[in-house]
């Protein structure tokens, strides 16, 4: 098992889909692994009016989002048994159709994985020091609400 | 007897800065009415507290140097 | 919403990476997605006895499993206000370490990909016609046991 | 009246051949007490049948053209 390292989980800008084919081809020597939930958060259009959404500003409480999610981290290697977890989350501007947020999961049985992904996904929503600024397409803005 | 206001989001639209210095303040519940005193419009957001990066709930004690995070509902993801 | 065609589901061989991320890539003009879940299927080095799997070798009743895949891709856009949803699945040889199922669904709040993810998994497992051959080491084989 | 039947997995080991012909096989009982005959190894082996893709749990009768799958457990993805 991979110890819950204090990697870096934020990155400038939008998530690559080629940087996550990496991040899916770096495990293919670890023979154990038979199942990888992967979320990714996508940034939508969402109408306001008469605008809408063309892109998303994130910011983030740096130093405890870092502890945060290094504490999402450990409670889920500790719940489920994974072989591997991978977070990373956008900060500054990520546009419409651009990826800002990826959790990625394995497990020898599917249902590890898959559980951790979601409750994972869950708790950076609720638990981490992030706003995202939804800047419309007349260039007003407004704050990002979490459902 | 410093102490560090770091605002964010909605709370930093309001401050206008994102980082504040405060002098001889006892307690949050003192630096929030401080803080509603400048700034008025922050009765009308939610935020949390955190102190040294830890949520706080409740009156909590400041000290020099402490740290303390007015946090909006965030919206990561 | 993109109507259930009866799009090829299986490939010859293992799933690659980078065909995963061109699937990724391909969503960022869908300006309403907002999430989206990606379950894969790896090939596992099971232990039997003092050997272990090396590769299995994926049959399957075809034109039943495609029939089988086409009712579970309408199915789950009946349940879930899916926006994409795509699968699929190896035949032939698959190595350890190598990807035998990709389940990849879209929607524009996270619950639905996520649920409708992990149910068309488990739908597939118990009712496509597909049998995994596994290979040992020692080119003996035995026949996969779905959980 | 001639049927054909298709094979898979661990049954296809058994039977050596993934698809044969039968003539003459009302229903599925019957090809099913045919089969057992020919290979009695099929009795370990827990297959549902299929007949024309849809799978049946009773017996079905047969008529000229049909395909009968014998499916062995499912171990896809």
């Amino acid at each position: 098992m991979e110890p819950a390292k204090k990697h870096k989980v934020f990155v400038e800008g939008p998530i690559d889909p080629t940087f996550i084919a990496g991040s899916i081809e770096k495990h293919n020597k670890k023979y154990s692994i038979g199942a990888h939930s992967i979320f990714l958060g996508q940034v939508r259009n969402d109408k306001q009016g008469e605008q809408e959404v063309a892109a998303i500003e994130y910011t983030a409480y740096r130093e405890m989002a870092e502890e945060k999610f290094h504490e999402i981290k450990e409670d889920a290697f500790k719940k489920f048994p994974l072989i591997c977890m991978h977070i990373y989350h956008s900060l500054g501007v990520v546009k419409t159709g651009e990826i800002s947020l990826m959790v990625f999961t394995s497990s020898v049985h599917r249902k590890d994985a898959i559980d951790a992904c979601e409750e994972i996904v869950e708790r950076i929503k609720k638990e981490v020091p992030v706003w995202g600024k939804e800047i419309l397409n007349n260039e007003n803005y407004q704050w990002k609400i979490n459902s | 007897m410093e102490i560090n206001v770091l605002a964010f989001g909605q709370v930093a639209d309001i401050t206008a800065k994102s980082s504040l210095k405060f002098s001889d303040v006892k307690n949050t519940n003192e630096l929030n009415q401080l803080l509603l005193t400048i700034h008025p419009e922050l009765q009308n957001i939610n935020y949390l507290i955190a102190v040294n990066k830890k949520i706080i709930r409740e009156n909590t004690e400041l000290h020099h140097e402490d740290t303390v995070a007015l946090l909006p509902p965030f919206s990561g993801g």
